[in-house]
């Protein structure tokens, strides 16, 4: 386990879409952060066709001869199709299996006839149920692994995940706006990743599979969606903001194990720890619309590698099914990022894409790249310590707040200014110690949150 | 900033030359009123009683001074009956609460932890009491099987119970036939399942067929949020497409006064009382 | 009758998206072409909606409804909402009153509460029946008069349409790669645009509502989706590419009658009229992949006043309903746009989308805008005259797509080269003058298409 | 070009530095085989017939020599039965088109003016025999009323008739009477709908509900492009969803040899025999 104390970039203008400093190779000829930015697919099953093996496999073929037909007929010259588990996929391992291999025969007929290189991404799902049997050693956390081990051995150029380690105590401070609880959700979700990522890592170095990485899809994504939009008034941006921040520390511990990238798209949170790792990452934004919605959809194509449209219903739209639609969708943006890179003008774009969206909310502000840089440096100043980092991390997002808010660049209602410096003040006053913090934290949200299970981080 | 095409201004001297009202405006700024104290609001004044101790404690309950609820609950039951205390007071500013949260000049955690401060006065009414006072109603909640996403239940069961609705919360990855057993038991008034994924909302459906095989017929508020769209929700019976947690109560308090689960698919909008984009097209 | 014998542009690097020659103002604090893009949105009413007024009113107030309160949940200063007529909203003139005023009433209250500033287009359905009735003075021909001054009464802020003139011999050319059908068939569209749009102007001109502009969405388009992508085996998008650069000739029409712009989304053509008239436009691509497919996603951008989703379903995605979800993506499009016009790189964005899909296609290299100027040079020179300027129109795009062929910037099938050596060969081999073309069309395809009623256009 | 940020190079110049490998690739260019001769291809050369005349007829077909079939058909009409002239040799030409089509080696274009030499060798026969020669059987085409969208139509009725079958052609802007009449009256063995909008597209449903009550039960090949499609067409009954104009003759065939509109549905790509990516889930 290696934790990072510097930074990958010595300067914020060095990151840039469709450039990692450790790009990362797969088969089917593709390479992530080599200097294209590749486009992602990715299609929820129909409602149905989960009820028996051969049907779910169908329809994980149908999503996969769909995207790339309409890949060819558009003329892309690459494309990640992603499939995130359902439930079945991930608790019958050979499900996963034949669906991953299902997939991968008609990718690979594409290749072959056509050239368009290809890579297929199996995101297994977290079925673990903390209050249910805890997050190790349960039925559902030892199919996990033999679902990762099945998924390699069908050919999966690379493996995700979104874990859920901290989630209840997230909820619970998410709910409340409760900064404290929202820190402690973070921390217990830094031991989490280290249980699920070393195992995850260890079986796909045993194949020619990439151990892609994590999201806190869990816990910032919950706070993201709970904010809402600007009328919002269930979460403070501001709030959403600091918990994407902390995330950024969390989803980090996943490279630490060995994860190679590209990091998964509903990471918002990637710039940072591209800026930490130097490891590809793939984003979601204006073509996620149909998933959700957010209030960065360009500033997150800053630093992407491989662009996502996150998710929709597979169904047809007028124009053709939605794996056809929506690769053409991300497959266009990815193309205009692809001229810039060859033009020479990727900063140019890469800055037209910040500013966009970089006074349009606090969530937007903090990952503007620049700001991106000053939160992963104050991550790696703890390095070493999940607590410290993660709140340094929060101390840093709001400092950038403030700033802009004091500089007249972005304007604040008082329900975020408000909770903004409750947050702050809190943060302050918390003690330097994990083990003070830790105690502190189990002893006020124990008995409050029943699906709470220390054993299962270890406490 | 150097690139190809020859030097270029950095980020910081670009986001200077940029008038960003031709990018974005920040609406929720620009429609804030002025600062006004919770009990000055007009909706407020026409809620909280005149009469003390109630005004006092609904105050303490608007402004989640959970101590000082407790004081003055304790004061209030020397010589108040509980039942009073819960409804002219601890109610009353529960329901300013809400007032406040659906204009937005509250937010969620104002209304949490409101309700917390109010769950405390409760508690000690019922322990003079010496039982649990009558709830308005049962309703029982879950999130179906395979889902891991239960926040939104969790919302929803806060907004019911601060409501003064009992709620049985049957937790995640909850099989169909437990949500069976749980309606046959307790017998609710409505039933609140959420889900996330297309492939695990479809345990609605199958409970509504588990259902009608009974000869059980509940409102079942289907809320979801992701896959759970209300073309869905509407495909089969019994349930009604909830699109925020806080309209919980409100449809339940509705079931309550006798409307059938057909009723509320067309009345939602008045019965929640909002604009809601979902039922823009039943907001006749 | 205005014709246009010189361009609004003296050279082709003075276009640029978010500016035209002749901005338009519309109420609601609205103005086209000043400076920044506008965001538009069209949905089609969900099938059973049409079954008697009360539901389509509805159905379109709950379009607007949805659409506004998101733009004012992510921010977006302005937006366009346009409804394409279905035939019933055209057919009874007082179902196109309420839901023209329903749809106002619920943007006005946006207008009033927030400020956000907004325009509504409607587009009256072309419910003409060439072979029943005639394209003049049938019911079905009275009855668009009647709807477009029920429109304007109500409010609108401007009517546009997508005339159907010429259709039957256009779609006759397209079946059979008949380069001479299909330049009848525009000349033929022209004479019909004239009748049209003289008489929308005038009806307009009597209220505070722009005739907007038609598009060829019925020829132009037509050829467009039945050449398909790449590998499209029905018409070559060699075909497809003159067919296109002959339709500007024919939507110039509008504006020769005095239409203002923002001419309408489907008119890919745009670009080559906004040239030759500086009238602000609207376009669709990337972000009409619901709608339809095309292959020039970006490149439509390069010059869009107005930027359109073109069309989808009436219903609801993971991230919302289908108004909300789609004014959401062109928002942030329109969003970047502004961002480069405001930081001084708007030319660099304009060139980036327009290399994007130069060479992606015949299609795109001809409206690549240094292309789009020499097209709408070829139609001024001989402005005056339908036919001439038609025909030099798609002999310019032929010389155009030969000469980046021979340059080797663009590989073409051999499908894609014969039919374009046959095309230009038939071309130039036709009489120059307009009346000896359309004897020898009369006697050619009067027998063949059983559809085409010459009376319709005075021949 | 100039610009706020300082000069730029000119488009033309900026695309010469571009390798626009990284942007898009034209796959059509990259699969495009080497170019060979109609008759040389290996499908062509297993239906083209041996025997003249016929063979030079189909060849003639095949080269849309309108006016070759025409003189090579009054010569061979001279001793040759006109149907054997028909089967054997305008026939097989056509079916020689319909591979190529099928390959992608022949175009719309192509297939269109075969058809055009086909069908005036076919009326030549047809004179000599003094009757319409029997067609493999009677469809009926139309589009829905208010839709002005006809190419897809035209392009049906041209395949069908291409490939043998009479078809009654409605034209555009047809009531739903008026079909259900037209069905009545020519007892066709298939329909074929088209509509491009969401609201007119709601006449198929309509027009199976008067099929139901008149008794009718024949297969409606609903295609569309635009709002129409699979989900939409298979909520109603006897309705197939049409993907391309050239399937139609395919599923006519399939019809003629007793397949139900439910069986069509779900062999449609075995039936038109090519990958069909809205049947993705049915290529089994
Ligand atoms: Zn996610
Ligand atoms: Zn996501
Ligand atoms: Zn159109």
């Amino acid at each position: 386990m290696r934790r990072y104390t510097k930074l990958a970039y010595k300067d914020p203008d060095e990151i840039l879409f469709g450039h990692a400093k450790f790009p990362v190779q797969e088969h089917f000829g593709i390479v992530f952060g080599a200097g294209f930015v590749v486009p992602e697919v990715k299609v929820a099953p129909a409602p149905g066709t989960e009820k028996d093996k051969e049907s779910l496999v169908r329809e994980m073929a149908s999503i996969a001869e769909q995207a790339a037909s309409r890949a060819v007929d558009i003329g892309l010259p690459a494309f990640m199709l992603e499939q995130e588990h359902v439930f079945q996929q991930t608790y019958y391992p050979d499900w996963a299996y034949d669906c991953t291999h299902a997939q991968l025969e008609v990718l690979e007929k594409y290749y072959k006839e056509y050239g368009v290189r290809i890579a297929l991404r199996q995101t297994v799902a977290d079925i673990r149920v903390e209050e249910k049997g805890g997050l190790r050693g349960s039925e559902y956390d030892n199919r996990i692994a033999e679902t990762i081990e099945r998924c390699c051995e069908a050919g999966a150029s690379d493996i995700a995940a979104e874990t859920m380690g901290g989630k209840s105590v997230i909820d619970y401070g998410v709910m409340r706006g409760d900064i404290k609880a929202l820190l402690f959700g973070e921390y217990l979700a830094h031991i989490d990743m280290e249980y699920f990522w070393t195992r995850a890592v260890n079986i796909c170095r045993k194949y020619d599979t990439r151990p892609a990485g994590d999201t806190h899809c869990s816990g910032a994504n919950t706070a993201m969606f709970v904010a809402g939009g600007l009328m919002g008034k269930d979460m403070s941006h501001t709030g959403a903001a600091l918990v994407r921040a902390m995330s950024a520390a969390r989803s980090l511990v996943a490279v630490e194990c060995g994860a190679t990238g590209p990091l998964k798209d509903c990471g918002y949170e990637n710039t940072i720890i591209k800026f930490i790792t130097g490891v590809p990452i793939a984003q979601e934004g204006k073509d996620a619309v149909c998933a959700h919605s957010d209030i960065m959809g360009n500033l997150v194509c800053q630093a992407v590698d491989v662009w996502s449209n996150e998710s929709v219903f597979h169904r047809e739209e007028m124009g053709g099914p939605t794996p056809a639609v929506w690769l053409q969708a991300t497959g266009y943006e990815a193309a205009l990022m692809n001229t810039a890179i060859q033009a020479g003008y990727a900063k140019v774009l890469r800055d037209l894409y910040a500013l966009t969206d970089m006074y349009r909310d606090p969530q937007a502000l903090i990952l503007a790249y620049p700001n991106a840089f000053r939160i992963a440096k104050a991550i790696v100043e703890y390095g070493k310590d999940p607590y410290l980092r993660s709140r340094a991390a929060a101390l840093e997002a709001a400092k950038i707040i403030k700033e802009a808010y004091e500089a007249k660049r972005i304007a604040l209602t008082r329900f975020e200014l408000d909770s903004l410096n409750k947050f702050v003040s809190i943060l302050e006053s918390l003690p330097m110690e994990a083990d003070k913090f830790v105690d502190e934290c189990l002893r006020e949200y124990k008995g409050k949150i029943p699906t709470f299970d220390p054993k299962s981080y270890e406490l | 900033m150097s690139y190809e095409g020859g030097d270029v201004m950095s980020i910081e001297e670009l986001a200077k030359k940029i008038d960003f009202d031709y990018v974005h405006i920040r609406y929720n700024v620009v429609v804030e009123g002025p600062a006004i104290k919770p009990e000055d609001d007009p909706d407020v004044k026409k809620i909280l009683p005149t009469e003390e101790p109630f005004r006092s404690i609904a105050l303490a309950v608007l402004k989640a001074d959970l101590k000082g609820v407790e004081e003055k609950v304790k004061e209030a039951l020397k010589k108040i009956d509980p039942v009073k205390v819960i409804e002219n007071g601890l109610g009353k500013g529960m329901d300013a609460v809400s007032a406040l949260y659906a204009k937005a000049l509250y937010f969620l955690p104002d209304v949490m932890l409101s309700a917390d401060a109010m769950m405390a006065g409760v508690k000690l009414c019922e322990e003079k009491l010496g039982k649990a006072t009558k709830k308005k109603g049962t309703v029982v909640s879950f999130v179906a099987e395979g889902d891991p996403h239960d926040i939104g239940k969790n919302l929803v069961v806060m907004f019911l119970r601060a409501n003064g609705y009992e709620v049985i919360d049957l937790g995640r990855d909850v099989p169909n036939k437990e949500v069976i057993e749980a309606i046959k038991k307790h017998k609710p008034i409505m039933v609140t399942g959420t889900a996330l994924m297309t492939t695990t909302m479809t345990a609605f459906p199958a409970i509504a067929e588990m259902m009608k095989k009974e000869g059980i017929s509940v409102p079942v508020f289907g809320c979801g949020g992701g896959a759970v769209k209300r073309d869905f929700v509407e495909s089969y019976d019994f349930s009604v497409y909830g699109v925020k947690a806080h309209h919980a109560p409100k449809l339940a308090d509705a079931a309550l006064a006798g409307k059938t689960w057909k009723e509320l698919r067309y009345e939602y909008p008045k019965v929640v009382g909002e604009f809601v984009a979902e039922y823009a097209d039943r907001m006749g």
